[in-house]
């Protein structure tokens, strides 16, 4: 089974295989050896690849898999090849609207527009103020809001969607 | 030396976090007791659970409970206490808290009201400094409230200028404004968050200095007239206005120019009549140096100065308010950075909350870390999003530079994202390493992480997610006694399977 | 500094646990690559992990892994690694392994073969010290085997006697004889444990000398002949003859003294041409020091000489491995201690086993971890039963022993026993402050808590058991994600109690 | 209900009671208010006692718990009304024979005693090595060994019985 992973928006392909008690990795014509030795309560794991020693700490979040080593913390996005086609049916679906969304937690302390409102790229929407600072959240291109899904004094987590543009 | 008998009975420490920690440390060593207090949030935090006493000041908004004056004094006299250290933030240069410390009876580890008074208010501490021959950067010494009116004294001033509450510190309030248009709406933020951080929402204009570094000096006196200064500290890296990276000595500044900067630091500490810890902010621009602001408390980055001069700020502090004499200023030793941990995306800076489910501290030689983290520890969006200070001491700059890097990547911390992977790639860029930096430096340094670090992460995900749903392919005689296979079935989740 | 061209390209730590992961920091300083070996219940440990690469050896007995001299060049080979670093323990004092790091074309970094082997034979490190006019202790300069011989010449030297293992080193294989009727039993016993540890069983006879301190000097050669010492360790609180805390400076040493043992030191090292890191250790006694033996390697407390002097001795290591010059020894600052933690039973000083289960490790300002735990570690009966270290620094002696007392309050490991209890009684006890102690100060000291922790414990317990069995009664908004419940169930499966 | 609670031979009785949002503990005619909050997955709370602030470590072993603050480390074993009852009536069935433990865990590298053998107190019964230390255990004082339950080469677990004497 082909595993496939998406980071940073690159696309990388992974196939697995165990072989003399040990593990073959492979993506197009490179191959390496690995050992993978997991520890805790599954948020961490040392990879030998190839002898080069690599440890890592795993963390789920919405939608896939924070990988940190070394100080780096990267988002991937992974799936089997099964997986891949659930997915590929599922967003046929989506609509053409979008949502801006928080892009930190905090309390809405301004909200600037209203349904029916037509707005600017980069004119604020809404201002959240997290840890003491005010931070405008921006229309990401020109647009007419369709909705506010959020009222002054809401708290909000991040990724919530604060106005519908269309 | 531990005094026989203690400089005071028992210290309430009106803050929270790693600062609350670091105070009570050196209150231990000195067979000092401490008091905490505690807004419901941190009802388990480590300054609760290391003090020797607590109490609940409230819930967790900090105007009901670590800004709470008379709540505050009232924890001081529960516990009935002798003395108060208010840490950094909150109300440590708050005039009135010091005032109605004095007022029960209470010993305010820090400078004197009027002190504190005098150099939170900007323009007023502007005036001061210019009395007191300390170079100043041209800008405007009052609060204009007309739009119209401010935007021709910036006119004047010349474009960019940057508006700064009157009352603030610490890099809030402040924003930098590039062209007229965008002036107006820039006033109004800052007045807003200057009035929901301190309570006044007046602000200031000021030319933006070009190629800036900042430069500070570390003073302290005493009761009885003397003053030192304990070298300087360069915090040029800043985001958002906000300090990451600190440092000791400046690699720019010559000896006579220390000299000048440290004597301007304590010509104006005189010139209030300071008593305590203070901090002398200056911008630092090709050879000259301007003042910035007076900050009338410890700093975060306190214990860069502390690794150098082997000095415990603290205790000084603790020494001063007992009416005790300065020490002498030891001879400083090598090279010293800190670095700030911070809750907060490495790419857009913004604050993140979490709750760190696993950590790994650094250790080993030169290296000591100031934080208050534990496992299970809920990064709440009330306070501020420092975490802790990594702090390291190496025998010249490359060597604590290379031991920076190396401590950094031994910090683990899974269930918050933090700003470390900025650092570390600050602590690799070119211009960082050969010390020819100023305040912009954050602007051109890489939000990414390298291409094979990319590659590892997703190797990393693939075979994770590979090998957990197949225990059999790995050791299991290996696997610790905690199961690792619960993220099986949070992996398994997110690829929509049931099992 | 960090060198451009790194001393070696990768370095092989053939060590496990705490020391490999301090000699990896200091290698990662330097942009030295670093490559780790480890056993199979090594596999997910700290130096495996945070090493560059890594190299299985073996099964978990030392025999087929750490001391398995065929495999660890294997490993050298395999990740193609320029140097060695022994570590202390396992093979750093062993010639043949030095030998065979220079046939493979390793550097060993370490002292010669020769020397290693002449300070490790401890006859004839006796006769060497004589030579060199280094003051010794009567006993007797051969291995007898024959247990009547061995009584005459026990009674010759005159009771009480200390038999120790010719091959041996940190205290490894050595036992008290104080009664001739004991002789024969204790020098099977010694020689069982001697040949489990060193493979050799030749014991030898000494006087126990009384009311001794154990003081040892650090000293660095390097390759051009040049040796100098970094002052002195004392290391005399010690339990079952392994060492518990040690101290710099020694307290009851006067300059003359120190001179006069540093001097020793020096001719000593030069006497066998000694290159790299060694200490030599004396018992001292009443104005008179003795030498003891000298180890060939890096010690465990090498830490306290480090933040005392501001030195990073692997780093002198590795420099004169490479060839390097010796650089110039730092003026001394303040005070030192260190306090080894142990996994053993605080009473009778048995090793313990377990699992970590949480950990908080101390912070803050002069304060030094050097330990490779983590969360899930299991502590196997394999190996050494030393954890970690805890290092501090103080401005003067005082400071030092409050500020390791506020750090070892600090220290908490949930799921295995340490020895900590006994080191804080140490640093409470009224001869260790007075500075007025010697090696048999553990007898003295009480193995039990004080009445008012025993009180607090039982009511802990209780309470425990009282308010996890009733959530309701205690504040579940404040509760983490995490349940805490989970003790409950256990708490009354004790009890007998289903639910 | 009272809880019986043993540490170090010393006896503790408590009686705790929530009242007016608090609890208060009760021993004997002395009296404290209590805050307990706990934190982690049920090892680590703390506990004020009377404003005073203590972080208490707390690990279940066989037969009680061990809790840990400030750097020390005290077993307790705890028990309820109920569960003393139940104990009191259990222990009744206690045998004479007495088995010496493993005073800790590790390889049997030496066993000088057969069953049937006459020992003194003192007596050298087993010899265990753990982490390169050889551990005499001895006799608790005079006796027959009845049976001996290890022999050369195993490995021990902390308490186990080595060796039963009579």
């Amino acid at each position: 089974m082909k595993y496939f992973a998406q980071a940073l928006s690159r696309d990388f392909e992974f196939g697995f295989e165990p072989r003399d008690g040990k593990l073959i990795a492979r993506s197009g014509d490179r191959t390496w050896e690995l050992d993978f030795s997991p520890l805790g309560d599954g948020n961490a794991f040392s990879l030998l690849i190839d002898g080069k020693s690599h440890d890592l700490l795993v963390e789920v979040y919405d939608g896939g898999v924070i990988v940190q080593t070394r100080g780096e913390r990267v988002k991937v996005k992974v799936e089997d090849e099964r997986e891949r086609v659930a997915h590929a049916v599922a967003n046929k679906q989506a609509s053409g609207r979008r949502a801006i969304p928080a892009v930190m937690p905090g309390v809405v302390v301004d909200v600037r527009v209203a349904p029916g409102d037509e707005v600017d790229d980069g004119q604020t929407l809404v201002v959240i103020e997290a840890m003491k600072m005010q931070n405008p959240i921006v229309a990401d291109g020109k647009g007419r809001v369709r909705a506010v899904r959020v009222k002054k004094g809401d708290v909000v987590a991040q990724g919530a969607a604060l106005v519908e543009l269309e | 030396m531990t005094a026989r008998q203690p400089l005071f009975r028992r210290l309430l420490v009106a803050n929270r976090g790693e600062i609350a920690l670091r105070v009570m440390r050196t209150a231990r060593e000195l067979g000092i007791e401490t008091a905490a207090v505690y807004s419901d949030v941190d009802r388990n935090a480590l300054h609760v659970r290391r003090a020797d006493y607590a109490f609940r000041l409230g819930p967790p908004s900090p105007k009901e409970s670590y800004l709470c004056i008379d709540r505050l004094i009232e924890a001081a006299k529960a516990m009935r206490c002798d003395a108060v250290h208010p840490g950094y933030g909150f109300l440590s240069e708050n005039a009135k808290f010091a005032e109605a410390c004095a007022e029960a009876g209470l010993v305010f580890v820090g400078p004197p009201p009027h002190a504190i008074r005098a150099m939170g208010d900007k323009v007023e501490a502007r005036k001061i400094a210019a009395a007191a021959d300390v170079p100043l950067v041209p800008g405007l010494n009052e609060d204009v409230r007309d739009d119209q009116t401010m935007a021709i004294k910036a006119r004047e001033i010349g474009y960019p200028v940057m508006l700064k509450a009157a009352a603030g510190g610490g890099g809030k309030g402040i924003r930098i404004v590039r062209e007229e248009r965008l002036l107006v709406e820039a006033a109004r933020l800052a007045r807003a968050e200057a009035s929901a951080a301190f309570g006044d929402d007046r602000v200031y204009l000021e030319k933006l200095v070009v190629e800036p570094r900042h430069v500070e000096i570390q003073v302290m006196a005493d009761q009885h007239g003397e003053v030192v200064f304990y070298g300087e500290r360069e915090c040029s890296v800043q985001r958002r206005h906000q300090k990451l990276i600190e440092e000791s000595p400046c690699v720019v500044l010559t000896p006579a120019l220390r000299q000048a900067m440290g004597q301007a630091a304590c010509r104006l500490a005189k010139a209030v009549g300071y008593v305590g810890a203070g901090t002398v902010e200056f911008l630092y621009s090709r050879g000259q140096f301007y003042f910035l602001e007076m900050n009338t408390r410890l700093q975060v980055e306190h214990p860069v100065t502390e690794v150098r001069f082997g000095v415990d700020l603290v205790k000084e502090q603790l020494r001063v308010a007992a009416g005790l004499a300065l020490t002498p200023v030891p001879e400083p030793r090598g090279h010293a950075i800190e670095v700030r941990i911070n809750a907060e995306d490495p790419d857009t800076f913004f604050p993140a909350l979490g709750t760190i489910s696993r950590m790994n501290l650094p250790g080993g030689p030169g290296v000591r870390m100031d934080a208050a983290l534990y496992r299970g520890l809920e990064i709440t969006p009330h306070y501020d999003s420092m975490l802790g200070k990594l702090i390291v001491h190496g025998e010249d700059r490359a060597h604590a530079i290379a031991r920076c890097r190396r401590a950094l990547e031994e910090l683990r911390l899974v269930g918050i994202t933090t700003s470390v992977p900025v650092a570390l790639r600050v602590l690799d860029d070119a211009r960082f390493v050969r010390g020819d930096y100023d305040t912009g430096i954050l602007d051109g340094i890489s939000r990414a992480p390298a291409p094979e670090v990319v590659e590892l992460a997703a190797m990393a995900a693939a075979v994770a997610k590979f090998a957990l749903a197949r225990p059999n392919t790995v050791d299991s005689a290996r696997a610790p006694a905690t199961s690792p296979w619960r993220l099986v079935e949070r992996l398994d989740r997110l690829g929509g399977r049931a099992r």
